[in-house]
């Protein structure tokens, strides 16, 4: 154990979940929940974990405190690898790392009193005497607000917020040095969720925990970390300290999600930038960047001079065409819907061929010719039902390093980190472009 | 077009019979909605804003629920007046609905397709094959990349946010007059939440239909709301223009909720105590409890009436804006309550 | 260590290098006493298969004859058993015919399972007084099932209690056909209507057997079968289901495809099967409905300890540093409890209607006094002796019903699913 | 649809192995049993006489048990799977034969038992879970705990009471109630006589399996097992319904518009989902024990009177046939279920299963 060794420090962390098949299990493939994290978090330090729904920032959780195995990667509790730890040292850990969930009413057992329930980790850890148990929890229960009297009381008799306080007042029962809290507060209404977070960083000013707070909530994270991990698709995209994150994103999906909060000032209205389509599966992500698919901001190939919302849309397009998800009898059918024409096989080619530009958002012509070419060319080709040779001419004409390179966290201009091609000084990107907001 | 507000709900009150007792889950309140206008039923989680949408056409569970008293006024005729299978011809046909939980409010067993066309045909005599090729341009419409080939698929096949795609064509499929919306978007992530309400505005200029929004959340509200009812524990606190709710905000609670939003760091505040008994609500204020500006004739009697605050269109409904009040009290700090005697009451939560 | 806690220790005192070292059993008096008064059964029982005379019964000294005879004519059902000395005269021993307890091996079973009943079930309410207070709260708020409560209970006690002081019913020749208290009828072989009388308030069959008596000792066949096949099919439901569902992997495929091959064998056909090639005592019938009647409790508990270990309770309680053992003890099997009882309160009717059956067709052992017997005995007089065959009825009807209320009942009062809302 | 003909195919397998499961299983207890007929050769022997051995070995040879076990195990599987059930001593008679001849007497009620069952039972489960706070919901639930409580052999007895004995000689408002008698003991006459007799200048046909006289006789045994099935349906659906009856998209379909028959589909075809898959065990466990005991009663020479009979007389070839037969209609049943089940819900994914997703 070395003091100068952050509290807990996560490298290249992954976790895999096999996708199983059949009475005997064989796996077909695997769900990347987590696929390369890394960060650290001090004492007295709050990290924020943020990100979209699966993004795999509760994977994260349980895989840092071993309570699920991880796949890969190392986690170093006071510069100790808890991944080697054998059980004995695993019970040891737990004691000094605590979690915190996010649904108030199921992180309580409903047949214990909440006495029993927030003395458990000290019985778990060996104290076998009631009456000191008994002392402990009810300073403890004094300690985040709440009635020593209530020791006795069960959990269906407090509201949601009480829950939590004396789901933290657990937490705290071992004396941990960490604190993991999954989406502490969104279970509650924002009415008293500010209490809760206000006692989270009392507490942590008060014993110097190290605190990870995962949370999709971008004004929450703001409210309360020191640092902040932009999490996507099982990677962290950006990751620094808070107010400089905030201030100045780094990362086009930093960017978007930011830009996504409603402003609370309906004069600034319809700010946001928009970002299309959902978040793939990570059971078969992306290649290159992870994010390229949804990206506002990817780059385009050398040679060609087009609008980027354009861009943009021919991107999309050729994401279905390679992966053969354009369906050409349902086009048949949305032509039949949208015009005069009753009988599929009356159906022209230009017509799906424009149906398909419409669906996709592309203009009527690219302003590049070359581009309008190959683009029609393709689409011709899909029509036909020649998926290959389309998605073949449309890899090789608009090759972008986005969807071929997974880029490298590095060091921006704005002083923390980021993993975007567009802060990687070897790609060729355009002056104006580094820096490149929304088109609209 | 007629001066009169497309909808306009008077003294609605809409109760719950249990084993514990009457939960008055919306206990007297009064809202309109003008022509194409947006407005926006704004509380916390047990404010009766849900039940508030769900009684103007009577599609909350009677028994237990009931509609008390009040008058819901829809283009003229008062629907709590009408039968049932008078209410069915207006339902989903000239006042639609969205509801939270995209999840929920498909059926899984049958094709989102044979939904959306059930929706037409219950109200326009069309065969199936022409609801059928109006679903896929309504699917289309919202956004649905390939509409001709998802129609056949069933709920479990898309995501989310397509899903409360899909739940949005549906209210739309017969252009209703009125379209309420039920927190449409609190189940989503902030991603698919911009895209749903870039949607809705952009419908909205299209079928140029009103659009009752219910919300928790005061930065939806900012971003597409023309006007804004605040609801608190069954009652109207306060009404009035989007800017003047934003910009003046006349009740202590609207203030407060404007203070507890999250990210404003340091200056962010919560609400002490928590929602008061729905069954055996307090004399006076609902809000008085919590409220930080409490004084003892905020404990008595009823719910203060709605009076204007300074503008007209925006009222309110506090005691400090009656006549011998001061309602400029209500901007210096907060007294009353001290901090210890708030902290752990609570109550008994269900 | 233990005296003279500081109130005022706060958890950062806590050196917790020294409270590790304490042992963790936990060794409370309610534990002593169950594995004290386990032992007393065991040992009992040891003492009368191995050191008694199989012939002997186990309790001697509560002699009891059967006072019958002349003296005590008109008694009827009222004619209690009463220990009586033995005496001799004129040199020649004078014996009746006695009835002395053997302890037999159904009853051997049943002292197992209350006293597991009663630590199990009656202690942990009484020690949490709160939650008690609670359930009660729910519960009584249906009022059928408070009045079945008290039924069964009434039922249980008799039935339990009756036969201690009741004599077997005997066959009489002269009191055949008695039509219940307050009934006239022509039964069989009367040249005249009759009336019941007090002695015999339900009436007798047609052997001459006290309607009530047989009612009360059938009582007792109906409690011991449903009681003692309800323990063993969900104590084994209960573990396979545990088992299954906190193992997970190949042990859960494995034992839930057991029990769906299980419950794809006719159950009633195995049960007459099982009777056709070993016979059907009492002891039989239980041990096959408890042993073949669990899946579905298995399947139950199965998916509500999944649905448990998802809980965030357990993940807190893993997050604290518990072990499995730990979590399966402390928080799955509670949580579960309510399922296992409510499917306990369901399966004792079943059980109680099967044996009932069973005997009613002729396959159980003709020397238990069960309802589904006597039923079956009164079939062929329905038209001059009715009550034989419908008294019995009623009484297993009524039983089996509020079994049912209680059950559901007890679903919708300690669901933990509903203390959630 | 390719992962449902593959799906089904996997239950058609797992359907055969648990019958050659069970078969091996009964092949296995009959061994381990004493041997009825060995013992009958021997006490035969001895009466008359003769060596008690000698005719136990000649006894064994005669029906191949002197044959070492794998053997004996061999020629039972072929003989099951091949049909060659044995030959009843006791009704003199081919096993397959025998069956063949009674099945119709036990389906003639089973049939629409099934149907009273399923209609009855979802359909006043229904219609209390859509009236719950109603008064109509506690009878419907009275009506269900009652069907549910009442043992079938006592509820035949009674009605028989009632029906048979009391409603020969009862007027009840002046109305001769033996016209409503109904017979007590089945008549399988009624099906093989063909006479004809005119009434009123009608002439009907008596004999045969669709006439008054049969359906009159079979209306109490009818009764009596479908109320046994209809009220543990009931109860399923019921609670079926009230999980779905406040579903959001229950509340979508009112908000249409839709009137209350389209909102009972749209709840009802959801419920229909779980309802399937207990519908087969459901019925099976209630007439698996339900067709001895009412054709016991009633005297319906159909394959529950078989199987009572041939447990008394102990005919082993004819328990062994039954019992395969139970199995096999269980699993043919199963698997009609797994089948009902596919089609009625979209989501299933054909049993294949994912690792804990993140």
């Amino acid at each position: 154990m070395s003091a100068d060794a952050p509290l807990l420090e996560v490298r290249n962390l992954k976790k895999h979940y096999p996708i199983q098949r059949g009475i005997f299990g064989g796996e077909v493939g695997r769900i990347r929940a987590v696929d390369g994290v890394s960060f650290s978090v001090e004492r007295g330090e709050t990290l924020g974990l943020v990100g979209e729904s699966g993004c795999g920032k509760s994977t994260a959780a349980t895989t840092m405190l071993r309570l699920e195995e991880p796949t890969d990667g190392d986690v170093l509790f006071d510069g100790v690898d808890i991944t080697e730890y054998d059980d004995r040292e695993l019970k040891r850990f737990r004691r000094r790392a605590q979690m915190i969930f996010q649904d108030p009413t199921s992180s309580f057992d409903p047949r214990m009193s909440i006495g029993e329930s927030v003395a458990e980790p000290l019985r778990i850890h060996g104290m076998s005497d009631g009456n000191r148990r008994r002392a402990i929890v009810k300073d403890l229960l004094e300690r985040v607000g709440m009635s020593g009297d209530d020791i006795d009381r069960y959990p269906h008799e407090f509201s949601g917020g009480q829950k939590q306080r004396i789901a933290l007042a657990r937490a705290l029962s071992v004396n941990p040095d960490l604190i993991v809290a999954d989406e502490p507060a969104s279970a509650l209404d924002v009415s008293i969720q500010a209490d809760i977070l206000q006692l989270i960083s009392d507490l942590q000013e008060e014993f110097g925990l190290g605190v990870v707070f995962i949370s999709h909530d971008l004004g929450v994270i703001r409210d309360i970390a020191d640092n902040v991990a932009v999490m996507y698709l099982g990677e962290i995209v950006e990751t620094g300290p808070t107010e400089q994150v905030f201030d100045s994103p780094q990362h086009p999906y930093t960017r978007a999600l930011i830009d996504s909060i409603p402003s609370p000032n309906p004069r600034e209205r319809g700010m946001a930038v928009e970002l299309t389509g959902d978040v793939p599966s990570p059971a078969n992500p992306p290649s290159g960047c992870r994010f390229h698919t949804r990206c506002p901001e990817v780059i385009q190939p050398e040679g060609y001079d087009f609008e980027q919302s354009a861009w943009r849309s021919v991107m999309n397009f050729r994401t279905k065409v390679t992966t053969r998800q354009i369906d050409l009898d349902g086009i048949r059918e949305f032509v039949i819907a949208e015009t005069d024409v009753t009988d599929p096989e009356d159906v022209t080619h230009d017509q799906m061929v424009d149906a398909i530009r419409s669906d996709f958002d592309i203009p009527d012509t690219l302003s590049d010719p070359e581009a309008e070419s190959v683009l029609s060319d393709a689409l011709e080709r899909v029509v036909r039902d020649e998926f290959d040779e389309a998605s073949a001419s449309l890899a090789e004409a608009f090759e972008t390093v986005c969807a071929t390179d997974s880029p490298d966290m590095v060091r921006t201009e704005a002083g923390h980190s980021a993993s975007c091609h567009l802060h990687d000084q070897s790609v060729e990107v355009e002056p104006g472009e580094r820096i490149a907001q929304s088109d609209d | 077009m007629s001066d009169d507000p497309l909808l306009d709900v008077r003294d609605l009150k809409t109760q719950f019979h249990t084993d514990d007792g009457t939960v008055r889950a919306v206990d007297g309140i009064s809202f309109d909605v003008d022509r194409g206008e947006t407005v926006c039923i704004v509380g916390e989680s047990g404010s009766g804003k849900s039940v508030t949408s769900e009684s103007i056409t009577r599609i909350i569970p009677i028994p237990p629920g009931e509609i008390a008293d009040g008058e819901v006024i829809f283009d003229g005729q008062d629907l709590t007046e009408m039968s049932t299978d008078q209410l069915r011809k207006i339902r989903g046909n000239r006042i639609a609905h969205v509801f939270q939980n995209p999840q929920g409010a498909l059926n899984p067993v049958y094709t989102v397709g044979k939904q959306i066309i059930e929706a037409i045909r219950i109200h326009k005599d069309v065969s199936k094959q022409e609801a059928r090729e109006q679903t896929i341009d309504l699917l289309d419409r919202v956004g649905i990349p390939e509409a001709g080939k998802r129609i056949d698929d069933y709920p479990y096949e898309f995501s989310g946010g397509m899903k409360q795609r899909v739940v949005i064509a549906m209210a739309l499929s017969c252009q209703p007059d009125l379209l309420i919306a039920d927190e449409p978007t609190t189940a989503l992530d902030v991603t698919i939440q911009a895209q749903i309400l870039r949607l809705l505005g952009d419908l909205q200029d299209e079928f140029g239909m009103s659009i009752i929004f219910v919300t928790h959340d005061l930065g939806v509200v900012a971003e597409i709301a023309d006007r804004v009812v605040v609801m608190y524990a069954g009652k109207v606190m306060e009404r009035g223009d989007v800017y003047r709710i934003f910009e003046n905000p006349a009740h202590p609670y609207t203030k407060a909720l404007l203070r507890c939003r999250p990210g404003q760091g340091s200056q962010r505040e919560a609400i002490r105590g928590s929602l008061p008994s729905m069954i055996d609500p307090p004399d006076g204020c609902r809000f008085a409890p919590r409220c930080p500006h409490a004084v003892e004739d905020c404990r008595d009697g009823d719910q203060p009436p709605m009076m204007e605050a300074e503008h007209p269109g925006h009222e309110v409904s506090c005691i400090f804006y009656q006549d011998g009040f001061d309602s400029t009290q209500l901007d210096s700090g907060p007294e009353g309550l001290s901090a210890s005697e708030a902290r752990t009451d609570g109550g008994e939560s269900r | 260590m233990a005296t003279g806690t500081d109130p005022d220790l706060t958890f950062e005192d806590v050196d917790w290098d020294a409270e590790q070292e304490h042992p963790l059993i936990d060794r409370s008096p309610v534990f002593l006493a169950q594995v004290v008064i386990n032992a007393v059964i065991f040992g009992a029982l040891i003492w009368d298969y191995f050191i008694l005379n199989n012939e002997s019964p186990t309790i001697e000294g509560l002699h009891y004859p059967a006072i019958g005879g002349d003296s005590l004519i008109g008694l009827g059902f009222w004619e209690l058993r009463r220990p009586v000395l033995q005496f001799t005269t004129n040199g020649i021993e004078m014996t009746t015919t006695f009835s002395v307890w053997d302890v037999t091996s159904v009853e051997w079973l049943l002292m197992v399972v209350l006293a597991f009943g009663f630590f199990n079930v009656v202690v942990p309410l009484y020690q949490n007084q709160r939650m008690t207070a609670y359930y009660w709260r729910q519960f009584k708020k249906n009022k059928a099932a408070v009045a079945s409560l008290v039924f069964l209970i009434v039922t249980f006690v008799i039935g339990f209690v009756g036969p201690v002081f009741l004599p077997p019913p005997e066959l009489s020749l002269t009191e055949q056909y008695l039509p219940p208290m307050g009934v006239t009828a022509q039964p069989p072989g009367y040249a005249e209507p009759i009336s019941g009388t007090l002695a015999h308030p339900l009436g007798t069959d047609h052997q001459g057997q006290d309607m009530l008596k047989l009612v009360i000792f059938g009582m007792r066949v109906s409690m011991q079968v449903g009681l003692l096949s309800m323990s063993i099919a969900v104590g084994i439901g209960t573990l396979v289901g545990t088992t299954a569902a906190h193992a997970g992997g190949i042990v859960d495929e494995v034992l839930m495809r057991y029990v769906d091959i299980q419950s794809t064998f006719p159950v009633f056909l195995l049960l007459l099967l099982l009777i056709y090639l070993y016979g059907g005592s009492l002891i039989l019938i239980i041990a096959l409905y408890g042993f073949f009647g669990w899946e579905g409790i298995a399947r139950q508990v199965r998916s509500e300890a999944l649905q448990k270990n998802e809980e965030a309770y357990i993940q807190a309680s893993e997050a604290a540093g518990a072990s499995q053992w730990w979590i399966v003890r402390r928080h799955i099997i509670p949580n579960t409890s309510s399922t296992i009882i409510t499917a306990a309160t369901l399966a004792i009717p079943a059980f109680i209607l099967g044996e009932a059956t069973l005997s009613f067709l002729g396959f159980a052992d003709p020397e238990i006094y069960s309802w589904g017997q006597v039923i079956a005995g009164g079939r062929g007089d329905l038209r001059g002796a009715p009550w034989i065959s419908t008294v019995p009825g009623f009484f297993l009807f009524f039983m089996v019903l509020a079994f049912n209320y209680l059950g559901d009942a007890l679903r919708d009062s300690i669901d933990p699913r509903q203390e959630q809302e | 649809m390719s992962g449902m003909k593959w799906y089904i195919a996997r239950r058609t397998i797992w359907a055969i192995i648990v019958l050659w499961i069970t078969l091996s299983v009964t092949w296995m207890l009959l061994e381990l049993s004493p041997n009825q007929g060995e013992l009958q050769a021997a006490q035969q022997a001895a009466m008359q006489g003769q060596d008690a051995d000698k005719a136990i070995e000649d006894y064994k040879k005669r029906e191949g048990l002197d044959k070492p076990a794998h053997e004996r195990y061999l020629s039972y599987m072929v003989n099951m799977y091949t049909l060659n059930w044995g030959y009843s001593t006791e009704w003199d008679k081919n096993v397959i034969s025998l069956f063949l001849d009674r099945w119709p007497f036990t389906l003639q009620y089973i049939l629409p038992s099934t149907m009273l069952t399923m209609l009855v039972g979802y359909g006043l489960g229904l219609y209390s879970a859509l009236n719950q706070y109603d008064r109509s919901d506690y009878v419907a639930t009275f009506i269900a705990f009652f069907g549910l409580s009442i043992p079938n052999f006592w509820f035949a007895i009674v009605l028989v009471l009632i029906t048979a004995v009391w409603f020969s000689d009862l007027v009840l408002f002046g109305v001769d109630m033996s016209m409503f008698q109904l017979p007590v003991f089945y008549k399988s006459e009624v099906i093989n006589t063909s006479e004809t007799i005119t009434i009123m200048g009608i002439e009907l046909v008596r004999g045969g399996w669709f006439t008054f006289d049969n359906v009159k006789q079979l209306l109490l045994p009818v009764i009596v097992i479908s109320t046994a099935g209809f009220a543990a349906n009931m109860r399923y659906a019921r609670a079926y319904t009230l999980e779905y009856a406040n579903a959001e998209f229950v509340k979508t379909a009112r908000a249409k518009g839709a009137n209350s028959i389209a909102v009972t589909r749209h709840i009802l075809r959801v419920a229909l989902v779980p309802l399937s898959t207990i519908l087969v065990f459901q019925l099976l466990s209630v007439f698996a024990t339900g067709t001895v005991v009412i054709e016991f009663i009633f005297s319906i020479p159909g394959l529950g009177q078989v199987t009572y009979l041939s447990f008394v007389n102990q005919d082993t070839p004819v328990i062994l046939g039954i019992t395969v037969i139970g199995v096999f209609v269980a699993l043919f049943g199963f698997l009609l279920q797994d089948i009902a089940y596919v089609y009625l819900d979209p989501r299933i994914d054909y049993g294949d299963r994912t690792g804990g997703a993140g």
